[in-house]
């Protein structure tokens, strides 16, 4: 019994660092460069709205079940702010990004953005990927009049939270609409099946506009079977589907279910082309998939091909900073966000919310590397799809549809 | 809350616990068979036999924990096949345990309590849909009641507490009023068993072997308190007992099991001198077993 | 006196107290205050986040407590009431939103509105803590356990296969009526509730059936009856917990309720200690506000380098290990079955003498 | 027709894993009566460590016979090792107190291998599910018409090394000295202690066999799904907690027919019925089972000696 007394003086050190935070904030929680900017790497002198630095806040999933994705938000983010801050920062002043993990729980989004907004006083905020997520910050934002902006929340409810919530990609409809578009023009598909993610609400969006358009197309949906986010067995459902004897199987899912899908499908004699969304943009895909999910087209943001000067010098930078790893949508998306929300910051008069709220709502044709962004009156970046082939390991440009 | 438990219908016999032709069987195994036994006030009763002959199933048939295969039990003159046993206590009957089985961590009063409080409520079995509803209703004003502390409440609480600190008394345990059931002593647990079983206001109490581990002194005390415990609380009691000696001093009429068949019965005199008696206990591992009993 | 609630104190018991308990104790009860204070004293939108998500897990705990701690009995899916709870209530909120009592002011009209839709989440959940009551009619132990998870998930999957409930996505938009008041107000109900319950005869019914079940029926004790009672009145509690988290939390969503959820209610109540309501009160606030200390903790430490961007990773795990940590230096739970005054040290202001 | 017979393979499959699974919890609640939580994340941690091993021999060395024992091998045996540390700092110090104790520091080591090893620092993977390699190579034994039933062989393979499995774990309980210890310790720790059981060792035997039993069905597992995440051993051991239960906890038969069951049923509901209940239906025919036989299908519900 008597060990439990050093046990507890521990635990209150921990939580009477809660206390000290306050006073003693730091800047360093999220990917403020080291290396290159030692000026903010001095750890824990600054006030968050201090003199010296401009606090930026983010909130992903660094746990849980979406853990993958919002891992890939951050390095995005972080290397937005870095190269920023090479650059000079902002205002003459540092950028810090200040990350919260909320567990892949919408409650600790809200949670954690709460205390983004309170105790460490952001300008502005940066997340979620998944919808719920997104939804609950965006409701905390908007109370508060801190601005806000999703780089991959695709559920449009989220920017209709009010005016201080933004987006920098394109909404479930609009990909629903493009595969489907795709699957009928150019593929010239008659009989689809779907195979939906019962757990994502950005799966069943997709899944009801694909539908829809794909019978408005004059195409037949042969069968719609579903599984949740995390199972690892869909022989079954694949099994069903496979009776139906399908041209083609929609699959809006994540890519870590979808690679796992894929094999199965090929293993179970399904050899038609699969189709998704912007989920699947990952090497992870070709990782998990292999040689099973060749052949298959998903619908992006941006092609990891594109000539473009910047999306090289993006990619480059990012594999550079992670090991090599190939930044997928989310992380691209992530850097997009960030830079938008950082050239806001250089516009905007001060760093008040309504200033910076202002400064981000005006953004137009801004070059990101996943499209350029215009962001229209509800705050949705208006951006074009690009359709994407799985070949040889890697994903191929097929086309572009535009809205 | 401490209305009366249905009166014995007239007509019965006096019978406060009847058991006729009870059986039990465990798959194959035969535990008891053809078991008569019948307790009426003021009875005295022994229930004896060697270890596994059957008595503690015999006690657990009688309140209900297991249900007899053939037979049937009767407790004031109701028929308690299928009953649970605290339907069965709420007509009447209380035990203690062999292996005391006291709610240990709380204290001796509330043990006490614990049982006072349980009467009271007529069981639905007896009653049909409507008197059932009405129960349950009333088992959730009870519980509103004890939540916003009415006076009724209180007032209940305080008989409670007087009637089990009574019985306390009774059984020479007020100073242990406050402690934890599991800090008393052996022969004090067991006494407090029976206040407990006595909290119920039974008819007729079943006790289990109440001397076992006791010398020689607490049991002569444990047979008087016995006795005045029956004539006190006008009780039927049936004891279950290893010591020879303790049921021939204080019960009236024994009955003896063996391998879950009665193989006598009658006042003690007639039983000791019973030639199966003797073998029963003689010839098969009596004194070996008792040796290592309790 | 081993019963919490159950009245008496006298110094013999004091004197039982764990010496290095009492010593500790104003450390558990400062540490929270510490933290609390210091955030209460800018009353800020996050003072009153932590406080509600403190004040819901106290419920949730203090209510598993009547079951998981007063009657011995073992349920691990209490998320699957407090989903019912939050989902009925978000419901409700959600359909009367428009409407206004006339003859009220907005503000208590959306108040009385608010207490209906809480009231409407309990009762919900009431009914469904009565029909998993009901197989504890033949179930005991592990198995009861495993049904009330087995519940808990089945909860679940109906939620995010609905479509009034907002499917995966979950419900948003429900009003935000919450205010730390109305949450500390359920958090005294709750708590004075299980006291007077501990108190009575009822629970005294309770704590014969966890203490020894085949001798409570023996003694007369409606041992079933009073496993569903428990059921009943606990799972209210967490259905209006689930209500109140609905209406301060901007969107609810399956994802809130798994049995990951549930799990963390029971740590809580183990913690705190069995059957003790104000060990479980302390427990929740300590657990609710220690992922959040090791946030700033790892905050302030993580300056710079690779480690720094992982730092808010790094909390479950520590959580965790935590855990183990605790129930290893004090198996009991913090106070055992004993309350906060029978273990506060002599200093303090004591409970006096009786009750009844 | 065809398609019955493939969901029937396709469940089988299923369902011999989770009983590998499913007797580790078993076990374990036979000798400690301890729903050890953190056994699906002991499997998953044993599937990391055969996906290291995995790596190390490299491609060509993976696929060969020795390359797959070596891999099992080292996951076994490295699970062994870490349910032995579990049991010895985290179960074993709270033998003789409430059960429940035992219970929460079981989910502490879960919270913290499933969340530690979504952790991306020095070895640990980070979140991501990987793609476990193809240490069987796949290719199709048994077609029935127009692929309209494919049995691969993996799933033959994997349904041998679980039968042989479980048949060495019958063996090992009910013909070997240690069997005997064991089923005593589990009929009485107490008792067998005073007969000179060496109770500590046996129950830390039973802890290293279950969880090298998690390691090859994590194994196993992560073969015919190929991935490896660090969230799966949430996800396959609730389930296999299901199907021991179903079977009656503590009954080592029992265990594999709930799997088996549990397997055919969940497989059913997805390709019959909506997928979507899948869960719902497990966990409804799990409640329906108990209700039926309250000690689950093989087990005995202990009659209290009054």
């Amino acid at each position: 019994m008597r060990r439990l007394a050093p046990m507890l003086l521990a635990a209150l050190a921990v939580l009477a660092a809660a206390c000290e935070k306050k006073t003693q904030p730091t800047g360093e929680a999220g990917g403020a460069p080291s290396a290159q900017a030692p000026a903010t790497a001095q750890g824990g002198g600054a006030p968050p709205a201090g003199d010296d630095v401009i606090v930026l806040g983010e909130v992903g999933a660094l746990t849980g079940g979406q853990a993958t994705f919002g891992i890939s938000t951050r390095n995005g983010i972080a290397l937005a702010v870095k190269e920023a801050n090479a650059a000079g920062g902002v205002k003459g002043k540092k950028l810090v990004v200040r990350v919260y993990d909320d567990q892949s729980k919408p409650e600790e989004a809200a949670q954690a953005v709460t205390r983004l907004i309170t105790q460490d006083k952001v300008v502005l905020i940066l997340g979620e990927v998944a919808s719920s997520s997104s939804l609950a910050m965006a409701e905390k934002a908007q109370a508060a009049g801190v601005p806000m902006i999703t780089p991959s929340s695709t559920n449009p409810s989220v920017t209709e939270k009010g005016e201080n919530i933004f987006r920098v990609c394109f909404i479930d409809p609009f990909q629903g609409f493009v595969m489907a578009k795709f699957a009928r023009e150019n593929l010239k598909l008659n009989k689809v099946a779907v195979l939906q993610d019962n757990k994502s609400a950005y799966s069943i969006g997709l899944t009801e506009v694909f539908r829809q358009k794909f019978a408005e197309l004059g195409g037949k949906i042969t069968a719609t079977e579903s599984y949740s986010q995390g199972d690892t067995d869909y022989r079954a459902q694949l099994t069903a589907i496979k009776k139906t004897q399908p041209e083609g199987i929609y699959v809006p899912g994540y890519y870590s279910e979808v690679g796992i899908i894929a094999r199965q499908a090929r293993e179970l004699g399904l050899k038609v082309p699969l189709m998704g969304g912007d989920g699947w943009d990952s090497e992870k895909l070709f990782e998990l998939g292999g040689s099973a999910i060749e052949g298959s087209y998903f619908s992006n943001h941006y092609s990891p091909d594109n000539p473009d000067e910047r999306v090289k010098k993006f990619i480059a930078d990012y594999k550079a900073d992670n090991n090599g790893a190939v930044p997928d949508a989310l992380a691209a998306l992530g850097y997009d966000a960030a830079r938008v929300a950082i050239e806001a910051l250089k516009k905007a008069p001060d760093t008040s919310g309504p200033a910076v709220r202002a400064a981000i709502a005006q953004t137009k044709d801004f070059p990101g590397v996943a499209g350029n962004i215009t962001l229209d009156a509800k705050r949705n970046a208006v951006k074009s799809a690009v359709v994407l082939k799985v070949q040889d390991g890697k994903s191929t440009y097929v086309t572009t549809i535009s809205p | 809350m401490s209305a009366a438990v249905t009166p014995a219908p007239p007509g019965s016999g006096g019978a406060l616990l009847e058991a006729s032709g009870v059986s039990i069987r465990f798959g194959g195994l035969k535990a008891l068979t053809d078991f008569n036994l019948s307790v009426r006030q003021g009875d005295l009763l022994g229930l004896i036999g060697p270890n596994g002959a059957g008595k503690s199933t015999a006690f657990n048939v009688l309140t209900g924990v297991y249900q007899p295969t053939e037979g049937e039990v009767r407790v004031a003159g109701q028929r308690v096949n299928g009953w649970v046993p605290h339907q069965i206590n709420h007509l009447g009957l209380a035990r203690t345990f062999q292996n005391i089985r006291l709610f240990r961590a709380l204290t001796a009063l509330d043990n006490v309590k614990v049982a006072c409080r349980a009467q009271g409520a007529l069981h639905p079995v007896v009653m049909g849909p409507l008197a059932k509803a009405g129960t349950a209703m009333r088992n959730y004003r009870d519980w509103w009641r004890a939540l916003l502390l009415t006076p009724g409440f209180q007032a209940e609480e305080r008989e409670l507490t007087r009637q089990a600190e009574r019985l306390l008394e009774v059984m020479g345990l007020s100073h242990r009023r406050d402690e934890e059931a599991k800090n008393l002593p052996y022969g004090e647990q067991r006494r407090l068993e029976i206040a407990r079983a006595l909290g119920t206001r039974p008819k007729v109490l079943l006790l289990d072997e109440p001397a076992a581990g006791m010398n020689t002194r607490e049991k002569a005390d444990l047979m008087v308190l016995i006795r005045r415990l029956r004539d006190e609380f006008s009780l039927g009691v049936l004891v279950i007992e290893h010591d020879m000696k303790l049921v021939m001093g204080i019960c009236e009429r024994i009955t003896v099991l063996d391998h879950g068949e009665t193989i006598a019965r009658g006042a003690p005199a007639e039983v000791r001198s019973d030639r199966k008696v003797i073998e029963a206990y003689l010839g098969d591992s009596y004194l070996e077993s008792h040796g290592g009993a309790a | 006196m081993a019963v919490p609630g159950a009245t008496t104190l006298s110094d013999e018991t004091a004197g039982r107290v764990p010496p290095a308990l009492r010593g500790i104790l104003p450390v558990l009860i400062a540490v929270p205050v510490v933290v609390l204070a210091d955030v209460l004293l800018n009353t800020s939108p996050f003072a009153t986040y932590l406080l509600s998500v403190v004040g819901v897990n106290i419920i949730l705990a203090v209510s598993l407590n009547i079951v998981n701690g007063m009657t011995g009995q073992f349920s691990i899916g209490h998320a699957g009431f407090m989903a019912v709870g939050a989902y009925i209530a978000g419901v409700t909120s959600l359909e009367l939103k428009e409407v206004a009592l006339s003859f009220l002011p907005v503000a208590a009209s959306d108040q009385v509105l608010f207490t209906v839709a809480l009231l409407a989440g309990g009762v919900a959940a009431a009914l469904c803590g009565f029909l998993v009551g009901l197989p504890s009619l033949r179930l005991r132990g592990d198995y009861l356990a495993i049904v009330t998870l087995g519940f808990g998930e089945i909860i679940r999957v109906v939620v995010q296969n609905t479509e009034a409930f907002g499917r995966a996505l979950g419900l948003s938009g429900i009003p935000q009526y919450s205010s730390v008041a109305m949450v500390y107000f359920w958090v005294f109900l709750v708590v004075l509730v299980a006291r007077r319950i501990a108190g009575s005869s009822h629970g005294r019914s309770l704590w014969a059936i966890r203490e020894d079940e085949v001798a409570a029926e023996a003694m007369g004790v409606d041992t079933t009856g009073y496993k569903v009672r428990a059921f009943v009145i606990s799972s209210f509690f967490a259905g209006i917990a689930g209500g109140l988290f609905a209406h301060f939390v901007p969107i609810i969503n399956p994802g809130s309720f798994t049995f990951v959820k549930s799990m963390e209610i029971v740590v809580m109540v183990v913690l705190g200690g069995l059957g003790s309501s104000t060990g479980a009160i302390v427990a929740a606030i300590f657990l609710t506000l220690l992922p959040e200390g090791l946030r700033s903790l790892f905050g302030a430490l993580g300056a710079g380098g690779s480690l720094a961007q992982k730092v808010d990773q790094i909390r479950m795990p520590v959580y965790g290990i935590l855990l183990v940590v605790l129930m290893l230096a004090r198996p009991q739970g913090l106070f055992g079955t004993k309350e906060l005054w029978d273990v506060l040290p002599r200093w303090l202001p004591r409970k006096k003498k009786g009750m009844s | 027709m065809s398609q019955l017979l493939q969901h029937l393979i396709n469940g089988l499959a299923a369902g011999t894993i989770y009983a590998l699974v499913a007797l580790g919890y078993t076990m374990v609640y036979g000798v400690l009566k301890l729903i050890n939580f953190a056994h699906g994340d002991v499997m998953m941690v044993g599937v990391y460590m055969g996906y290291a091993t995995a790596f190390a021999l490299g491609r060509q060395a993976q696929r060969s016979l020795w390359g797959v024992v070596v891999i099992f091998a080292v996951a076994m045996v490295g699970c062994a090792l870490l349910g032995f540390l579990i049991e010895r700092f985290a179960y074993r110090p709270l033998r003789e107190k409430p059960r429940l104790t035992a219970l929460i520091t079981a989910i502490g080591i879960s919270f913290a291998l499933s969340y530690g090893f979504q952790l991306d620092v020095g070895f640990l993977p980070g979140a991501s599910p990987r793609a476990f390699p193809e240490v069987i190579v796949p290719s199709e034994w048994f077609i029935v018409g127009d692929r309209d039933v494919v049995v691969w062989n993996w799933q033959v393979i994997s349904f041998l090394i679980a039968v042989g499995l479980m048949a060495a774990l019958q063996f090992l309980v009910y013909r070997t000295r240690f069997g005997k210890a064991m089923r005593a310790v589990s009929f009485d720790h107490r008792t067998a202690a005073l007969m000179g059981i060496p109770t500590d060792r046996i129950i830390a035997l039973t802890f290293m066999l279950s969880s090298a039993l998690a390691a090859g069905a994590g194994l196993l597992y992560a073969i015919k799904d190929t991935s490896v995440s660090p969230l799966m051993g949430l996800y396959v051991g609730l389930k296999a907690f299901v199907a021991a239960v179903i079977g009656g906890i503590g009954n080592v038969p029992g265990a594999v027919v709930g799997a088996l069951l549990l397997g055919l049923v969940e497989e059913f509901v997805v390709g019959y019925a909506a997928s979507t209940w899948r869960d719902a239906v497990a966990f409804g025919f799990l409640i329906l089972v108990l209700l039926v036989k309250p000690g689950g299908l093989f087990g005995r519900v202990a009659a209290e000696k009054v």
